[in-house]
């Protein structure tokens, strides 16, 4: 059909004129899209070093290996998160959320570890997003972590929570056990309260499978380690056992 | 026309359905939304809590369930003979309802809540509409889930006559439910998962027991 | 015990359902059975034989059918307020013999089926046992997938007026079902595949009507 | 404690989104009732009613569309930057908007609606409540989908020059889109689409073609 | 459990050393492994760009289209697979192949489309890797992209000149698109032979069913296009048609 | 102790049965070379090759499949009774290579190849070691799938007498399997496919029909 | 015709193939019933009654079971050669029999029921229908699978020397097994699970030793 | 033609990486197989027969080791730069091998057994064919995962020393993997379940010593 291809008419050229301001747009889309998604990938490699770091503690090292730990963490906030704000320049926070949210989640699990074992208390998103905003260019909107990905973070934490208990119960800390099970706990309530009003709750389904099954280990770990300590208790022979065992629930339940 | 005529009279019925079922849906995302603060205040349990605490908190759901199943009933009055026509639709609230009830009612009692008690605490004890047996039962199935779960918190926090009293119940639950000849279906699935369940709580005795802990107690109430 | 005593009444109750379904696909099977049978006379449209030959065959399973839905209808009156709880194991086989009873009722009619018409067919008129609408609907939806090879055998077998009439049909009959609000559901999607019939329909009709084969034909029997 | 705080927050700020999304859900729902609307007018242009006609009832419900996308855009100014976060809640109705809208520019002027005409159209130019790229380019494709058939329904009907112009219109736009770098996305599927419709109006042109019919032009308007 | 943790004897340092050269060893191959899937994905990109510059050829432009396809897939040679040759340094070719074998297939299939569409002919493995050698330090042995790869990539290929075929159909082009049809079955028989005897053959599978799809989207293009030809041919009156038929027979079965 | 003297026994009955099956398999990999071998011939069918080129090919393959099926048959002899606990082994190749020697069988004479033929063409015909008939009937569907793309590639190449003769041959294939009672397993699956295969041959039939294609062409073998 | 011939005894064929495979299930469903009973009574031995008294309720079964094989064998007979063609058939309520036969015969006994003990016990000594071999295995995984849950309820009920009695068995019969060369198959992924029977049984006894309470009981029966 | 020619090539080479795999896939089998003689007789050590006793036997094995690796460094040397081409066909049997070694390793010297001492005892030191790290540290873990049991079963049989030996050692051992960086893959998996066989060890330590069971060393090789 020789005529339609020759034609160059009027009509023609706008629509030429118009698909290429199209392509264009789609072209710089994409190219950011890409810039983000390995931003986000440098983010969850580091964030992890970052966690492994963390997972070096005991009884003994706690100061030194979470002193590093945090030192890597805000390394992985100088470097790579400020590229991935540089990255989004301040706009697209939504269009380009799934490319950068599997980053930011390991993020915010990192992050909240951290927190968690230097003070034993959450890290807030609010205080997150706060650290964050000295890393754009300050003409842009500074890039603000969404509660969404913040709760997707949360919800990982709780695992390496889990893994962290089991070790501390290993390493005759008990007590540290017992405060994470209570805080998993009360992460874990909260979260089954808010899980069916997030955005595309699919993920989060699992994750909250994911996460209950953690509080369940955590929650065998503490079961065997008291039956470990009771024993020890009452080894000493039973005539005392009453007394002691009065005493180890006072003292447990005062954990 | 006929053909015509006809479609506007599938229109309506098509829309009445419609209608019909999206004020189902809204109560049962209600239902749903109730059983969510009670599950909530029950997690506290396996802190353990005292129970009356735990069950207060709780138990200020049931007039909201109450009146959401008197919502749905009366709704359902509408259409009779359409019970099961709709039932799809509020069936898993319902048998997450009956698990949360049941599970508060052992923790008061240490009995089984039979089926005409939970209809009975949903107000649906002399209304049409009742309470499906295989969602009660499946209700039931989901409580036993939660039990093993509980025995270890309780354990950890010094109740060491807890999994005696919760085999005895689960072993008792677990044989009635062997009477019944279940299809290959839903319920007999969930039913399936209640041994790992038995399991998992006889070992748990084994445990204080084999310690020597599991010893005669004398603080429990008088109906155990 | 209570306990004991309300699983007894459960084993009871469950058994009962169990025989009432063994029973109900029992029916449900033959029907299948005679549909089938249908189905496969009617087949023979395809190889364009003449229409009363084709029907006559067909139509004998029709007093069958009837007396297959009579025993379903008596089933279900053993047990009132649960035709829906049961609907499932009847309803595709339903929806078959909706298509068949249309098609065949076109065939000789160049009409729609109507819903009361259907019911009548299979003695449901006056009984409590009906038609589902949206089994109706949907059985409605599997003739139209039917139609466009119709069209495309006729044609090949040189009956060139047959694509006028069957978009004709097609054409009001979808017009019909837009009026309809229809849920994401089963009938919404074959709704939603009517339009690839229509489609298909046109194509020929406009295949016979550029090459001049649609144009001379000028006796078409008075019901049309 | 801090924490409960925080997630007392959160409770706040998801119901609120979940606010959002149900009224962003119900705007949505009313704009694929007038496109529905929109389609019904314009399918009699398959059964090749006279164009202005057409044209008139479809554009009805412009007035309708641009009314729904405004409200759209005042609930979606409550919560600044987060278009893109319930972008999904109205993204295959607005597909659908541009897709009729084009079709009736292109009804009337032969020409493709450019983005910015279409944004034009439904109000949204100077608002921060953008027509995103991506589905307008969707919606050209839905556009593409429905000309086969129209061409073929038009020929039908003794139109014989509509395939010679929406084969230049179509050549043109595939020869366009063309220029796209896309990713293995929805939209890239949609185009993959579009080579079939362009190489069936290319078939039903050259049927009209060589039989001589494409002759008898002339009533078209001056702009084609 | 003091004793155990405080202890630094001989054996403890030596198991230390030994995994502090593991640690070594594994972030050094991680992160060598990262730099590579970024390079895949780059290349994977751009050649995906020089595809859809190809899709952009008609009757008329053909010359000028593949010249500039060419060009873009020289640069995607110089600048990303040269990216990717230098990532792996000449080694690793097959422990890192998971983490590359996306953009190699994509360039693969980038590479051959462009041949095809110049010369009609298949680009041979060979004359794609001897194009590679030059990318490298001529100290390391070069990339020599595998025989799997190739033939992934190949399967890939069929699907594009599927959408080749039916363009070249409606731009009125018959003969090229049975060309393309002859040579997609060629290659279709060729896969299905070699195709059971491929390393890890899953994914080949996959690809073998959707080659037969588009092996038969093809050929059903062609039927419909030949006979729209035919009733060109025979429109003129049914007194030749005896005659053009034969003519018909004769033409295609030349092509 | 009797404890081992059994397991000793169980390990030379497993090893025994474990070297049986291996050689089975080794066997069906052959075969599955040689269809892949015949496949390939055939496949030139599609590029219109003169049949007797492509089937001459394909033949050769048919000596070594013969040998193949004797070496089978004699494995299995040596552990009578035990055909169904290995059949799965050759299940699947035996099917392909029954939907190739029939595939080549209906080129060669238009007929279907009928299951005594097949056990002929394999060396089976007074053996013990028979062609199952649900393998048979499976390969024939696998046969009729590829019917479809045989048409509509005979015709490309001008042959536009080859769908109805292959409309003939599958309509009856088609009638014949409606006979059986199949139940709700693979052979059922893929008869259910075979309606898909008769549709696809009806259009391209009704596409050369319309052309006036499909004349009445004579230099056909008798016998067609 | 040939092919309506053939057809016709195809069908013959799948019918009675389908009879018969209704006639085994039906059997395999009441074995599955007896073995319901059956498994009832031995859960009391979770419960710590007396051997003598859980035994004789479950021994009740095996004449019941007897006869139903029987049954089975003669429907077998009927078909000779085809006792793996329908082995699937009854293969998983076999192996159960199998495990409740063996966990009966060890309670007993202390020892393991051999093959030709368990053939016996169900009648099948001399007939031509024996107990598949694998079948017999899984069926002693099986019991094998429910020796940990036994011992840990035998040691909550005071017995302290079971745990040595059984990891006694189960380590020969874990030592038996591992002289078997087994395939990637279901007896393997069983044969795999064993080890962690073992491995609980072996924590068991650790718990009663380490305790001291495995010590100082001084009569075992003299079978053990 | 060239294609033609390449793709014979391509053949010959996939043909010749088939036989290759064979060859590599019977020599893993009968590491397989040595492996699992090896483990037989460490079992023993289970059973708390003398150290010196259980090693013997199993290092006979060792050599055979050696000798199959060998084989298998010859056959790779067939394809210089493929070893990680095929390294999924020995991958977990020298997985299995190394947790073996190192267990062994750990029984004579109470160290870990180093990656490099492990390539000197398969032979592997100066070749070209090495044992990949990630290999190593998975067999590691399996190693571990044998210790919690190993543990249990020496204290029964009356070593109460041996928890305070393991413990240190898997203490040190966990806190060297955790300088590792690993990603979300096998290894990572494996290593998870390291945490459980400390926690397990630590309580059978805590066992021991609160029952003033630990002090009756002495018996122990001085290296300790
Ligand atoms: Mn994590
Ligand atoms: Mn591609």
């Amino acid at each position: 059909p020789r005529m339609m291809t020759a034609a160059a008419s009027g009509e023609s050229s706008v629509m030429k004129d118009a698909f290429s301001r199209y392509a264009d747009y789609l072209n710089q889309l994409n190219d950011k899209r890409e810039r983000v998604v390995k931003a986000s990938r440098d983010i969850t490699i580091n964030s992890k070093k970052v966690i492994f770091q963390v997972h070096r503690m005991s009884k003994y090292n706690r100061e030194e290996v979470l002193d590093k730990a945090e030192k890597d963490l805000a390394a992985v906030t100088e470097q790579y998160v400020a590229r991935l704000v540089k990255e989004l320049g301040g706009t697209d926070f939504w269009k380009l959320r799934r490319a950068y949210s599997p980053g930011v989640q390991e993020y915010v699990e990192a992050a909240t570890l951290c927190k968690f074992c230097k003070t034993g208390t959450l890290l807030n998103l609010d205080e997150i997003n706060s650290g964050l905003s000295p890393l754009s260019d300050p003409s842009v909107d500074p890039l603000q972590i969404n509660v969404l990905d913040y709760l997707l973070g949360l919800a990982d934490l709780t695992g390496e929570l889990m893994r962290l208990a089991i070790g501390r119960i290993s390493d005759g800390e008990l007590e540290f056990a017992e405060k994470i099970c209570r805080f998993v706990r009360e992460i874990y309530r909260e979260l089954k309260l808010l899980a069916p009003s997030m955005d595309d709750n699919h993920d989060m389904k699992t994750k909250m499978d994911t996460m209950l099954q953690s509080v369940v280990k955590i929650e065998n770990a503490c079961f065997s380690g008291c039956l470990t300590w009771s024993d020890k208790v009452f080894s000493s022979g039973s005539q005392r056992r009453k007394n002691y065992r009065w005493l180890l629930i006072h003292l447990l339940s005062s954990l | 026309t006929t053909l015509e005529k006809q479609f506007q009279d599938f229109r309506h019925h098509l829309d009445e359905s419609v209608g019909l079922r999206d004020r189902i849906r809204a109560v049962a995302m209600e239902i749903e939304s109730a059983t969510r603060l009670m599950h909530s205040s029950l997690l506290l349990g396996h802190q353990s809590r005292p129970v009356p605490e735990v069950l207060e908190k709780a138990k200020a759901q049931i007039g909201v369930l109450k009146e959401l199943f008197h919502r749905l009933a009366e709704i359902l009055l509408e259409c009779p003979g359409q019970y099961y026509r709709f039932h799809g639709d509020w069936r898993s609230e319902t048998q997450t309802v009956v698990s949360l009830l049941a599970f508060m009612h052992w923790l008061e009692t240490g009995n089984l809540l039979i089926h005409t008690e939970a209809e009975e605490k949903l107000g649906l004890n002399n209304s049409e509409f009742g309470l499906d047996i295989e969602d009660y039962l499946v209700g039931i199935c989901f409580m036993s889930n939660e039990l093993p779960r509980y025995v270890v918190n309780q354990v950890t926090a010094g109740d060491y006559d807890c999994p005696r009293k919760v085999l005895k119940f689960l072993t008792d639950l677990h044989a009635a439910f062997r009477m019944l000849n279940l299809r290959n279906d839903f319920l007999r699935k969930k039913f399936d998962g209640m041994k790992y369940d038995l399991r998992r709580v006889e070992e748990v005795y084994y445990d204080v027991k084999i310690r020597g802990l599991a010893a005669n107690v004398g603080f429990w109430p008088s109906y155990w």
